[in-house]
């Protein structure tokens, strides 16, 4: 087991750093700089620029100075934000669209895993019918329209919550739904499927023969068989929703980490674009590994220690 | 038979599945006694209904598609303890109507009072949870014993059935089992609660030879130790020949042929009975005919024939067998067919015992 | 089961009411507070590395510079409470009143010569630092390179090109030793005592007194800057001179400003508090507008201006600045200028102003918007210069193009025309296409571009008409017209005229005002014969503001002032 | 006991002198019993046809075809057409969906951003199921170093942002003269069979661990047959939720593709860009974005509809 944990911390390390290196270079692909301006400046202000955030040195070397900085942890300095560094911008955001990941995916799996076992037990019921609906109402409405109509309908009509803005915890309530939105889709829709495939499994009929309650029989028996796929999704989702989603974080005026995503690329803040891309790898390549050893737990079959060499 | 003695009858039970493609009579008027402290074996083709009875007994069958359509298990009440449900006076009297007992009540009856054993133990076992976990359970679900009672007692019945080391095997996983120690497993959980009636739905099937025959020892051993009735479901007359006291043949649903072992072996009253006993393997190495599989294939149940389901295989069908379902009638002490072969101006066929 | 979902709705249910049973609307009486949506998160707060209107929004509210310009636009004395100018117009010599840092230290001129040349010195790296090329010697010290301590000219070979030397594939300029540049002694700026404040000119700016209450040109306190670079990194070290001062920054979120009671004018300023949000959303700011969760807005969704127009709840300012397309004229067949002729004259720009911008914007006949007075005073240069051409002149434009050899469009190369990501760009593009093909028979595709990709193509004239949009740094014409000279860092079009350039020239050193102003209007008129850009509209903006909000100033460069607003 | 003891014939009737003559045999009636033949495809096809709710999707999926290839030219008006005095109409008969804000007739713009928005998604379909699928059907199957590898590039996939990959296409096929759709459909490939390849991969995961696979594995069938005809098969559950979960996405991120400038040029629009032009304006003119969501979302309760009618009539548990 720690063989296989290391060899996989390794491996992780390996992917950040990949990731980190095509970012970096693809990045300076992109047409136009940081200090590109409709107003454009004048060309000796640019070399000035240049000059403070060590543009103007060889490409390999400022290469290499990045990830020297990055594993002693400093991000550097962010060229739009000027008196920020990019583990401020980090520092602030990543609290705030963390709070608000949390309580997204407890959303999603407190409604998602519910209403998709709902719809199986009622399998082409009304019930069913209704948990299909909510579902795909869900998928097929994007996050940027149902951010807006429950701004608009609890908001600025009926006036039960703010409209936007952060601080408060009335304040998450809009934002965590909108996020939680397509996620308890996804999970209800998978759970709904995996649950009639496991409860047409003989083990349980052997547990409903034995006796056991339908509680016991979904919990215990059903349930840890369905979770793989839901597990699967959450991995990424986690890692998505923690450091923030563009569209919810503009629509609802949330300042975290989100937003950087795809500011800091229009605004070609090449550090912020490493920042935040390097960080959101490392929480997804630690959440995928989370992922891999539930597996294990859920399905005693699935064994990762044993690694064949060849 | 001794009324007072009776552990479970079904009566005129009718099981239908609605699927898309028509309604499936899957059991059809069927009626069927268990006594106490015996083992009768139900035989049959797959398709026949075999399973269905039982699940339905149970109160087991995925609905929707199927759907019990009427008729009743009656089972001891007393074995039940459950006083106030019983009838009160009638042919049933003292008896409890399983299919009409609300479903938490139906619940305290699986397991407890009816232990199952399913055909496939590779299947059967839920592969995320431990063999303790399974085998505790269901007597803590009961209310019979606490979990280190409960976890005690699954060691026993274990050892019982022929685990070695049972102790450490408790915290393995099914897959860690192979598929004979599963169906051993399976049968010290189906008999963890001590239940007064086992139906063991094809116990050796997916198992192979030897190794069938060692569970068909186990369970004639745990016959002679603990005091339950077995049903024992078997597509093979051999397999049932060699544990019931009592044999039914059951074939698109209903019964043809039920006999008293000896009886239907010395006189089977239906050519259906007649080809299985030739189609399979006799263990007893005398017979060493060849084996003669029945032409055709059960019939479609979503359009079963009319008249005698059998008669389009049937080698001695005739006309009225074509027009008209047969009677189940008596042709001798507890021992009853489905075929006009019986009437008295039917002809005679070699090899089968006409009682008319 | 049914149990388990029926608590989860339920609890969510009630957690929704419970939550709401406290109105989010609190009465506001007449608080002196306001609330505005600053629209974004400032890049930075440190007037030196300003690098556009968020930046200058906060800046002009915790800075006072030498002067401020009034609600008619004019520069009125701040802290500098008078000054004196030499007869050349190239030697300002401020006199600076009793105004303390927020710390309780006086402001002097020392503060001011620190922060001007802090703001030109290359490490920097001030975007703005051209604002400060008008002070002598500001360009070339902005230009030097440092080396050790010392600032050096960049070396020139004999032919007068710059020398480089290749440093990984980079050009690095090379210094040239022998010519060190003093910032104290080479640029114009020099406290001649702490109260008085001498600025040196490389040329007479007729409007260096409307710079001087540029951002960049604020005075920041020396002590405090010289000693701590994070000054400006958060509001504890923070120290400033205008009528409100920073409290508060949650980033990306608000900033919470307060009456300042160390500014020299605070009897004039009303206002306790302003909050500035940064919701970027258009249509957040608007609900949150109308919840009552702010009071003033600079954003406002085009689909619902001209309701919100009519309601009060937006009012429409002036903005310095001019929408147009430009063509690539080093491109056949936009190098003809028949042919621009025609595509400019054939769109109905009053159309697009009252259908699709909607927002009072006024239909571009020429290129400088109106705004900018003319050297008589009360004029506008605008209405002196008149227009160059009609709107919607749809014969004309076919003539001409018929004369260019495409009548009725025939033959006409498919060209694309490049715009950058937004919705109204967008619609505006897909009108004009719509008014060409339908007036003058020619196809052209719409392509649009991020951002950068945009720039990009447009600065290496990889296009054939692209959009632009140009917004004036102070109030001259010289801020429009001074881009288009040749290989004009912000020209764009590959034109070049050589008429034009001199004139340019000639502006920039002509001292009197009526001359100086004859000669832009004669290089306009160049530019709109020629019309290497076919102007649209001139921009307005609008802004969401209620009723309580009084006196509220927004210039026409766009920069807000809070000093005298106040709530009713 | 309810046993008969005496014959009763149906109807009364008394049997008829030859009623108990042998039948003669007829083999016909042996093979007319010894089953209809059902094929697999053949039993599908009738379980889907009983299933109402898979039957109104097909069609609704069939109608939705139709309607990208022959609703424009049946609309009076063109996509493109501008009314610059008729704009923000209110759906009236004359237009059924109402006007935008340059006055084109939204309802002839909806129609023909249909063919956009439901070619992304088929393409969409396709690429999970040719790349997700089997990508993560190999990973998992193979495991150890190759699940590894696999899994680890599809982490840095994951990880590289997007955005960046998608402007430097909009630089690479610039001028190239390619079909802009083929650009969306490089771009919505690069991205959108990752879920479903981490997802098929769990499934495999467990699955080949089962009794099934196992089995299969020791009578020595090849690797390909048990992945594709036996492992794959079992996880066509979530494989379909995904699939029908991740086109509406794919059609949403069209729109979002074609905001940048990757994907076909303004004056056309596809359903995702109507939607998100006419959030925009949603409080005023509601009915801009109605219209277009309203027909993302059918077509999803189509697909959702038949994806998973098709699901139950394919899984070969479920025939008995």
């Amino acid at each position: 087991m720690l063989k296989f944990i290391l060899q996989r911390v390794l491996s992780m390390i390996l992917v950040v750093l990949i990731v980190a290196t095509a970012t970096f270079f693809m990045m300076r692909l992109l047409p136009s700089g940081p200090f590109a301006r409709e107003k454009k400046l004048p060309a000796q202000i640019i070399q000035n620029l240049e000059a403070r955030y060590h543009l103007n040195d060889p490409l390999w070397k400022q290469y290499v100075d990045y990830i020297g900085n990055l594993l002693r942890g400093d991000l550097g300095p962010s060229f739009k934000y000027t008196n920020r560094t990019v583990n401020n911008i980090i520092d602030d955001g990543f609290p705030v669209s963390a709070t608000l990941g949390v309580v997204a995916v407890l959303l999603s799996v407190a409604i998602g895993i519910p209403l998709g076992i709902w719809g199986a037990l009622k399998q082409n019921g009304w019930q069913d019918n209704v948990v299909m609906f909510v579902a795909l109402l869900g998928v097929s409405v994007p996050n940027f329209i149902m951010a807006v109509l429950l701004m608009l309908v609890f908001g600025l009509w009926l006036h039960l919550l703010p409209v936007a803005g952060w601080g408060s915890i009335r304040q998450i309530i809009l934002p965590a739904f909108t996020l939680a939105g397509y996620p308890i889709a996804f999970i209800a829709r998978l759970v709904r499927s995996s649950m009639l495939e496991v409860l047409r499994q003989e083990y349980i009929t052997t547990a409903r023969a034995k006796g056991l309650s339908e509680r016991l029989v979904i919990f215990r028996h059903a349930l840890r068989n369905i979770l793989i796929p839901v597990v699967t999704v959450l991995g990424p989702l986690i890692a998505a929703v923690f450091t923030g989603s563009f569209v919810v974080e503009k629509i609802f005026a949330i300042p975290g980490l989100g937003r950087y995503y795809v500011t800091s690329i229009n605004d070609r803040d090449y550090t912020t674009i490493l920042g935040v891309t390097i960080f959101y790898s490392a929480l997804l390549v630690f959440m995928n590994f989370l992922v891999d050893l539930t597996y294990a737990w859920l399905d005693p079959r699935i064994r990762y220690v044993e690694r064949k060499v060849s | 038979m001794d009324e007072t003695n009776l552990l479970m009858r079904v009566d005129r039970l009718t099981t239908n599945f609605h699927t898309y493609a028509g309604v499936v009579h899957a059991v059809d008027d069927m009626t069927l006694t268990i006594p106490k402290d015996s083992v009768v074996g139900i035989v049959g083709e797959s398709g026949s209904g075999k399973s269905v009875t039982m699940m339905s007994v149970m109160r087991l069958i995925p609905s929707p598609p199927g759907r019990i359509e009427g008729g009743h298990v009656w089972f001891d009440g007393a074995a039940l303890g459950m006083p106030d449900r019983m009838e009160k006076d009638g042919p049933n009297k003292g008896m409890v109507d399983l299919l009409s007992l609300p479903a938490d009540a139906m619940m305290k009856v699986r397991g407890r009072h009816i232990g199952m054993i399913f055909q496939d133990p590779m299947v059967s076992l839920n592969p995320v949870l431990t063999i303790g976990l399974q085998m505790t359970e269901s007597m803590v679900a009961h209310g019979l014993a606490t979990n280190e009672e409960a976890w005690k007692r699954a060691v026993d019945m274990l050892a019982l059935v022929g685990i070695p080391n049972p102790e450490e095997r408790m915290r393995d996983y099914p897959h860690q089992y192979s598929g004979g120690m599963r169906q051993r497993v399976m049968i010290a959980m189906a008999l963890s609660c001590s239940p007064e009636l086992v139906i063991a739905d094809e116990p050796t099937t997916s198992l192979d030879v030897t190794v069938q025959a060692q569970i068909l020892e186990l369970m004639k051993e745990l016959k002679a130790k603990l005091k339950s009735s077995i049903i024992i479901i078997s597509h093979d007359l051999s397999i049932v020949a060699g544990i019931a006291n009592k044999v039914v043949v059951m074939y698109a649903g209903r019964i043809l042929e039920e006999a008293d072992v000896y009886d239907l072996y010395e006189k089977p009253g239906h050519p259906y009975t007649m080809g299985l006993m030739k189609s399979v393997p006799r263990l007893d190495a005398e017979n060493r005919e060849r084996l003669v599989p029945i032409e055709g294939s059960p019939p479609d149940l979503l359009a079963p024939p009319v008249g005698c389901k059998f008669a389009p295989r049937c080698k001695y069908a005739m006309n009225i067998c074509r027009e008209q379902e047969p009677p189940l009638v008596t042709v001798g002490e507890g021992h009853r067919a489905r075929c006009f072969l019986h009437h008295p101006t039917a002809p005679a066929v070699p090899g089968f015992v006409k009682v008319g | 089961m049914r149990k388990a979902l029926s608590f989860v709705l339920i609890s969510v249910f009630l957690v929704v009411a419970l939550l709401g049973t406290v109105s989010c609307k609190a009465t506001k009486g007449t608080l002196q507070e306001v609330t505005y949506n600053l629209g974004t998160e400032p890049a930075t707060i440190d007037p030196a590395l300003s690098q556009g209107i968020p930046e200058a929004n906060v800046i002009l509210q915790v800075f006072d510079g030498l002067t401020r310009i009034d609600k008619n636009n004019m520069p009125q004395p701040a802290i500098a409470k008078s000054w004196v100018i030499s007869d050349d117009q190239k030697t300002y010599t401020f006199t600076l009143r009793d105004a303390s840092w927020t710390d309780g230290t006086p402001i002097t001129a020392y503060d001011f010569e620190y922060a001007w040349i802090r703001a030109l010195s290359p490490e920097t790296a001030s975007q703005y630092a051209y604002q400060l090329y008008y002070v002598k010697g500001g360009e070339a010290f902005n230009m030097s390179i440092k080396s050790g301590t010392k600032y050096y000219v960049q070396a020139v070979d004999a032919k007068g090109n710059p020398v480089t030397k290749s440093v990984g594939g980079k050009d690095v300029a090379v210094p040239d030793m022998t010519k060190e540049i003093d910032p104290s002694k080479d640029v114009g700026v020099t406290a001649l005592d702490a109260k008085t404040l001498q600025v040196v000119l490389e040329s007479p700016t007729v409007y260096f007194l409307n710079l001087t209450a540029f951002p960049t040109l604020m005075p920041v306190c020396k002590a405090v800057v010289s000693t701590n670079d994070k000054w400006a990194a958060d509001v504890t070290n923070f120290v400033t001179d205008g009528p409100f001062k920073l409290t508060e920054w949650s980033h990306n979120d608000k900033m919470t400003f307060v009456k300042n009671p160390t500014y020299w004018d605070k009897d004039t300023v009303k206002l306790s508090k302003i909050t500035y949000l940064m919701v970027t959303d258009e249509s957040t700011a608007l609900s949150m507008f109308q919840n009552g969760q702010m009071d003033v807005g600079s954003t406002v969704p085009l689909s619902e201006l001209p309701k919100l127009v009519a309601s009060g709840d937006a009012k429409i300012f002036p903005y310095l600045g001019t929408y147009y397309y430009m063509f690539n004229v080093t491109k056949k067949p936009f190098d003809d200028v028949r042919v621009r002729k025609a595509l400019t004259l054939a769109i109905d720009r009053n159309a697009i102003a009252t259908s699709i911008t909607q927002g009072g914007q006024v239909p571009a006949l020429a290129y400088v918007p109106n705004g900018i007075a003319d050297a008589v005073a009360g004029s506008d240069f605008r209405t002196v210069g008149g227009t160059f051409y009609k709107d919607a002149d749809i014969a004309a434009a076919k003539a001409l193009l018929a004369e260019a050899g495409y009548p009725d469009g025939k033959g006409f190369p498919a060209f694309t025309l490049l715009y950058n990501t937004s919705n109204a760009h967008k619609s505006i593009a897909e009108a004009i296409q719509q008014m060409w093909s339908k007036n003058l028979g020619i196809s052209c595709t719409l392509k649009v571009e991020e951002w950068g990709v945009y720039l990009d193509d447009r600065n290496n004239l990889n296009y054939q008409v692209a959009r632009a949009g140009w917004i004036g740094d102070y109030m001259d014409p010289n801020t429009f017209l001074d881009m288009f000279v040749t290989n004009g860092g912000n020209n764009g079009t590959g034109w070049s005229n050589k008429t034009y350039d001199d004139l340019i020239s000639k502006a920039k050193v002509t001292t009197d005002p009526v001359a100086r102003m004859a000669t832009l209007h004669d290089a306009e008129k160049i530019l709109m014969t020629d019309l290497p850009i076919m102007p649209i509209y001139f921009y307005t903006n609008p802004v969401l503001i209620t009723k309580h909000v009084m006196n509220f100033y927004q210039s026409t460069l766009g920069f807000v002032d809070w000093k005298n607003a106040y709530m009713e | 006991m309810a046993t008969q003891s005496a014959w009763e014939f149906k109807e009364g009737t008394l049997p008829e002198t030859g009623t108990f003559a042998p039948a003669p045999k007829n083999p016909e009636d042996l093979q007319q019993i010894a089953g209809r033949p059902t094929t697999y495809w053949n039993d599908a096809i009738r379980r889907i046809r009983r299933n109402k709710l898979a039957v109104v999707g097909f069609w609704i999926i069939i109608a939705l075809f139709a309607i990208a290839i022959f609703g424009p030219m049946l609309s009076p008006y063109t996509y493109a057409e501008q009314d610059l005095t008729n704009t923000y109409q209110s759906p009236t008969l004359r237009h059924p969906f109402g006007t935008d804000q340059l006055g084109r007739d939204q309802m002839t713009r909806v129609l023909y951003g249909s063919r956009i928005s439901l070619a992304v998604g088929v393409v969409c379909a396709a690429l999970n199921f040719l790349i997700g699928v089997t990508y993560g059907g190999i990973a998992a199957y193979f495991g150890g170093r190759i699940d590894d590898i696999m899994m680890r590039i599809v982490d840095i996939l994951y990880g590289i942002p997007t955005l960046i990959i998608v402007i430097l296409l909009t630089v690479l096929f610039k001028d190239k003269g390619v079909n802009p759709l083929v650009n969306v459909f490089i771009a919505i490939g690069l991205t959108y069979w990752l879920p479903m390849a981490r997802i098929v991969r769990g499934e495999i995961l467990s699955l080949k661990e089962r009794e099934f696979a196992l089995a299969a594995k020791t009578i020595g069938a090849p690797n390909n047959r048990i992945l594709f005809k036996h492992l794959i098969p079992n996880a066509m559950g979530p494989i379909i939720v995904t699939v029908t979960l991740e086109v509406p996405a794919a059609i949403f991120t069209e729109a979002f593709l074609s905001y940048i400038g990757l994907g076909v040029s303004a004056p056309v629009a596809s359903w995702g860009v109507l939607a998100s032009d006419g959030t925009e304006a949603i409080r005023s003119f509601p009915y801009l974005v109605l219209f277009p969501a309203l027909a993302i979302s059918l077509t999803m309760f189509a697909f959702n509809f038949l994806g998973d009618g098709l699901r139950d009539a394919l899984d070969p548990r479920l025939r008995q």
